[in-house]
């Protein structure tokens, strides 16, 4: 049975040769010559340092295209006209479920029709020798950011290929982002992600991991993000990681969004081990944007403000073009220069909202009832007990596509534009707090003269795409 | 408010729904379940990352009077090479619609409609489609499917 | 020696032949049939109803090109795809110097070439019947706004073609506009503009009146502009006018910007006559622009969130394209769009920030101040008041380019990015509040290790443009 | 901040500055001032909405080295007609130039530059000109001018 406990080196070689062995790129993956090349690597690329020693929320955005040089081109470009702090190289979706020999057409059709056929960087393809052509070339350090429920072959070349960051987490990759794989799988396979994250941290190459806060990008309730954050953090450490970025994407509402970064940060303090350093990122608005880009500058703005506001250690910005496909770099760096001219205006300013403290203590009481939940459930390990909550419904994530949650919860706005929980199904949460939301929702419904319904969730699901930030009826209120 | 659903008439009209592919944005086909449902239709929803087999299946066994397919993650046209010939080869003859931002990056929609109508689609959506849109639609298009009721045209 | 008093009919009657024969339009103007026009509008095109009644922030943009058909067609653009609430004609800079000739021969040159050979619309050329065409064409209330100082036949001709909201002030559009028209000469034609409006307002048609807040748009202090507010809307309601919308220009400083614009609608509800309807409005950013349409969004951006905090009636939107040259019909509407979308995500927020009513409290004691030392110069007459203080430096304005003001006072950004007064040269206001603004300005040059000096001012002058609030030494703070 | 005035050399740098035709944006050439100030030059303000005959009158005055006019308000084609038949008629051989936002709409610079080069502006500035940079030209510019010293020739 599967425990939270950390992979032993026997076995950590036995995976390791395995994975190697599923892809040809796997080969050149040598550990102590990958270390040589971390540390031959500056300062200035050195994923952690650079992000824990920044004195204020630094930008990255999202991008990543099939062939090297145009990757190359396109980072270069996000450094020098975006002014990205750090840059990420996201990863196509065939790599991403393992298809390497489809994600090898893709890349050979872009390299000869010019094209961009994958939607993103193949990086087990290019291998070892690509990733550090990538790494050399560019000037500031560089996360991996995919979404693949299997990461292992993808985590032992890119580490080896000279990055410092992976995105991701056994949760957080799985329940948004694939149907079928099974929670204590996935968990299995990121132990050993993180393993060899640790093992690199030992020798002095601290690589930062990040669990991917979002989660399905759409209304999700602070508390459970931040529940699943610490265990992935938790899950981490315990595989050796010390530098963890635990994320969290913007709902809107600035109080709400503001105590849940704040919430997110003590509590990954709290829960996480002592020598762990852990720092957040903070995701711009992830669900549906609106189809105009002047409007979409409108909701990256607001995100900067938060941002200013909050003072995560890092931002992921999201460009104008976000609703429409893959932005043009032009329009990448305008969504990093927006956000930045939004901050800087504004982070100098004192602005003390109404009302913080009392939101933040909710969503912590709200995650300590999901962490105790996990607890109980396995009986002190969080890997048995985030299995095992997450088959009753205890834990659960609205609108999962994955067979490994059960999607049953339903979040809609308050009058105030807050995520509150609609639809509770199993999840686990003391009374007086489904009060409070219940309180809070039918204050709404009152508002609206409306019955709460999923007509309310699938409002919601639009609002901003339609220019606000709560789905009222039309004509109403 | 109150809803209107459109009449989708007495013969049984289950629409099988599915994410295609390995793309597993939901969201979408969730409001797409709840849109087709309120307007009376019996909606088999396959969730994401369906493959062409799973939607013939689907289909074949419901008696499907249309297969609905969604495609987010830009790689559609990828995706849905040949999935025509899976219906055919099950004998299905469905009304088929495929919807979603079925390009990668920011391209020109009437290009992508003409790739998608191509490769056998009856209707090619984009992602700014209103849900009603694609209910009404379907409606029109079921109904000039029914032979045993006389009914006016409606123009498209 | 002119005092603030109400125009006779008979002088009205004289000051209005007079002015018609200045240019051959002028004889077109007849105010009975002129009444009948404006009663024959729908509701939807009478301008201070319309602003008077509206329960969020009406959005307006700037817009002037010298054809009638163009600037048909861009209103419509803006109306249509920005979705302006309120629409503007902006009028040609000729016009504003009453060249009418020159204006002439710009709009011919423009109607031959097919170029905008004038930087607005030159109304008084258009005529009375050109002018009613653009309001018939129109589905929503128009603006006239211009600049200029004695804008006796533009109002009598926009008036009677059907315009019902005309911007500008003997004060506001004297001190930043031009350099050698004397405030008394001013303030003389403005009443007479004033009077005229007041004689429509008499027979039913309220004319919107609304003094030009922001002035030289170059960090004024807040207080500075509402002074100037009060006394315009009190010489305009001294001539009848009962619909006045005070302005306020967006110092990039939230709380600083919501108190002003909270102490801008009390002071204004105080100081003018009670049948008055007060009305305010706020101006995004007015000073120098970054040279980047997507840190101008974020400008932009951050307008759209003050507004959505302090909710004016009216907010005056800027476009990505300020920094470069008048905006192209689409960047202008994409400014009206990023401003709702932000506006419209915030504005069912509860936001409420620590400080206001202490920033509010400030700004209405050093606002009294100013209003005190009018009444005092002027022996109780508003209009003597102005003018001998202006003459003394008692009031005065940053920046300012004409001879009528001192243009000494001299203002910087405090620690927290406020405006506040460095240089008050004769200023008066008294010693306890010249103490509040030095002990803030010397945090701030505490923090950034530099005397208080010019060139401060100069940094802060270019801060917004080089993407910060602060003009910090660089690599400095 | 260290300021590090460019040393003009030693002749008398007069220079006069100024806003032409009727606008009256002021900002810029206050920064402007108090920059060649601070630089060493002497520096006449002529202020908003000069005219081409002030400009000459003050030059002439003065013994200017230099006229620098500004223009932000998008007429500075029409006001500066004649401009240099004016200085020339006054027998001024001064350097000038011109800055500001200098076309009316979104303009291609270089067009922009082109047009009051033919007008004969010997340097044309636009909006986003950094005031050390027109100070460093200047200095260059005046230098090249002075026969009595022998000077390296910077290149501009
Ligand atoms: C939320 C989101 C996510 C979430 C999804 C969570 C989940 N499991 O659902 C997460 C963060 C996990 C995610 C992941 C990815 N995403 Co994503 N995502 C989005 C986002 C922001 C919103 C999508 C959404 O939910 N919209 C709201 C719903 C209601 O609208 P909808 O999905 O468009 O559906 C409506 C219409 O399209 C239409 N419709 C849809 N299908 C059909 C079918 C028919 C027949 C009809 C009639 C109509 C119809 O009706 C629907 C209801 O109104 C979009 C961008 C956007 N639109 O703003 C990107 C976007 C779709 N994602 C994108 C990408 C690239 C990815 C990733 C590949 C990369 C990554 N960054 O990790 C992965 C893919 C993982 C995978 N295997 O699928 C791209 C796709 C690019 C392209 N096509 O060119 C987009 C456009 C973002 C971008 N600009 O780059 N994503
Ligand atoms: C503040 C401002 C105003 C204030 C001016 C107050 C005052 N009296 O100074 C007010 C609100 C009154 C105003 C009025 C108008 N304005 Co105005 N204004 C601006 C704004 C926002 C900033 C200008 C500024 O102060 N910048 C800061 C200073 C430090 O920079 P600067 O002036 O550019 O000067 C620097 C450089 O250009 C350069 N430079 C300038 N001159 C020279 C000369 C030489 C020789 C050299 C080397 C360098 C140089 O160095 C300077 C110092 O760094 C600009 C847009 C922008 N830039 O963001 C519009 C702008 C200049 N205005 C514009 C217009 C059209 C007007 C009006 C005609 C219309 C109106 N809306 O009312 C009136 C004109 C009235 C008149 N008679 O002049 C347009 C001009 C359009 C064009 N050229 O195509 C602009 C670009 C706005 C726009 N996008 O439409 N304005």
């Amino acid at each position: 049975m599967i425990r939270d406990e950390r992979i032993s080196a026997d076995e950590l070689r036995r995976i390791d040769d395995e994975i190697r062995s599923n892809w040809s790129t796997g080969d050149a993956v040598d550990f102590e010559e990958a270390i040589d090349y971390h540390e031959s690597l500056p300062p200035k690329k050195r994923f952690a340092d650079v992000l824990e020693s920044a004195d204020k929320p630094l930008l990255q955005p999202r991008a990543g295209v099939p062939r090297l040089d145009d990757q190359v081109e396109l980072l270069e470009y996000l450094h020098g006209e975006g002014k990205a702090d750090l840059l990420p190289t996201t990863i196509d979706s065939y790599t991403r479920d393992n298809e390497y020999e489809k994600a090898q057409e893709g890349l050979e059709k872009a390299r000869d029709t010019g094209e961009d056929t994958l939607n993103g960087f193949p990086a087990v393809n290019h291998g070892v020798e690509g990733c550090r052509e990538l790494i050399d070339a560019i000037d500031a350090p560089i996360e991996v950011r995919h979404g693949t429920p299997d990461a292992r072959l993808l985590a032992a070349i890119t580490f080896a290929g000279g990055f410092q960051s992976f995105e991701g987490g056994p949760i957080s990759y799985n329940i948004p982002y694939t149907k079928r794989h099974g929670l204590e799988e996935t968990i299995e396979k990121w132990q050993f992600v993180d393993r060899i994250a640790g093992a690199y941290t030992e020798r002095g190459v601290r690589i930062n991991r990040e669990p991917f806060g979002p989660l399905t990008g759409t209304l999700v309730p602070p508390s459970i993000a931040i529940a699943i954050m610490l265990v992935e953090g938790k899950l981490a450490a315990t595989q050796g990681v010390r530098s963890i970025t635990l994320g969290y994407g913007q709902v809107g509402n600035i109080v709400q969004d503001v105590a849940a970064l704040n919430a997110l940060k003590k509590l990954g303090n709290e829960y996480l081990p002592d020598e762990v350093v852990v720092t957040t990122v903070f995701h711009e608005w992830m669900g549906g944007f609106p189809p105009d880009e002047a409007r979409a500058n409108g909701v990256i703005s607001l995100g900067g403000m938060t941002a200013s506001i909050a003072q995560p250690d890092k931002v992921i910005t999201k460009s104008p073009q976000e609703f429409q496909g893959v932005p043009t770099k032009e329009a990448n760096s305008a969504g990093l220069r927006t956000t930045r001219q939004v901050i800087d205006m504004a982070i100098e300013q004192q602005i003390d909202i109404d009302g913080i403290e009392e939101e933040q203590d909710l969503i912590e009481r709200e995650t300590r009832c999901l962490m105790d939940t996990i607890f109980e459930h396995g009986d002190g390990d969080v890997v048995q007990g985030t299995i095992q909550a997450f088959d009753s419904g205890a834990l659960d994530v609205p609108f999962a596509p994955s067979d490994s949650a059960a999607g049953a919860v339903l979040p809609a706005r308050d009058d105030d534009g807050r995520v509150r929980i609609f639809e509770w199904a199993d999840l686990a949460m003391d009374d007086d707090i489904k009060e409070i939301h219940k309180a809070r929702l039918s204050q709404r419904a009152d508002t609206e003269g409306r019955d709460q319904s999923f007509r309310m969730v699938a409002d919601d699901v639009d609002a901003i795409s339609d220019g606000k930030l709560i789905g009222r009826p039309q004509g109403g209120a | 408010m109150s809803r209107c659903p459109i009449d989708p008439g007495t013969m049984s009209q289950t629409v099988v729904l599915g994410v295609i592919g390995s793309d597993a944005h939901v969201v979408g086909i969730t409001i797409l379940e709840q849109a087709f449902d309120a307007a009376g239709f019996d909606v088999i929803n396959l969730g994401v990352q369906t493959s062409q087999e799973e939607f013939a299946e689907a289909a074949l066994e419901h008696d499907a009077a249309a297969v609905l397919v969604s495609s987010l993650y830009g790689h559609a046209e990828q995706d849905c090479q040949g999935f025509h010939e899976t219906l055919e080869s099950a004998d299905i003859d469905a009304t088929t619609y495929i919807g979603g931002n079925l390009a990668v990056g920011q391209d020109d929609f009437e290009e992508t409609r003409a790739t998608f109508e191509a490769l056998g689609f009856d209707r090619v959506f984009d992602s700014e489609t209103d849900t009603e849109e694609a209910v009404a639609a379907l409606t029109r298009d079921l109904r000039q499917q029914t032979p045993e009721t006389e009914r006016a045209t409606i123009s498209s």
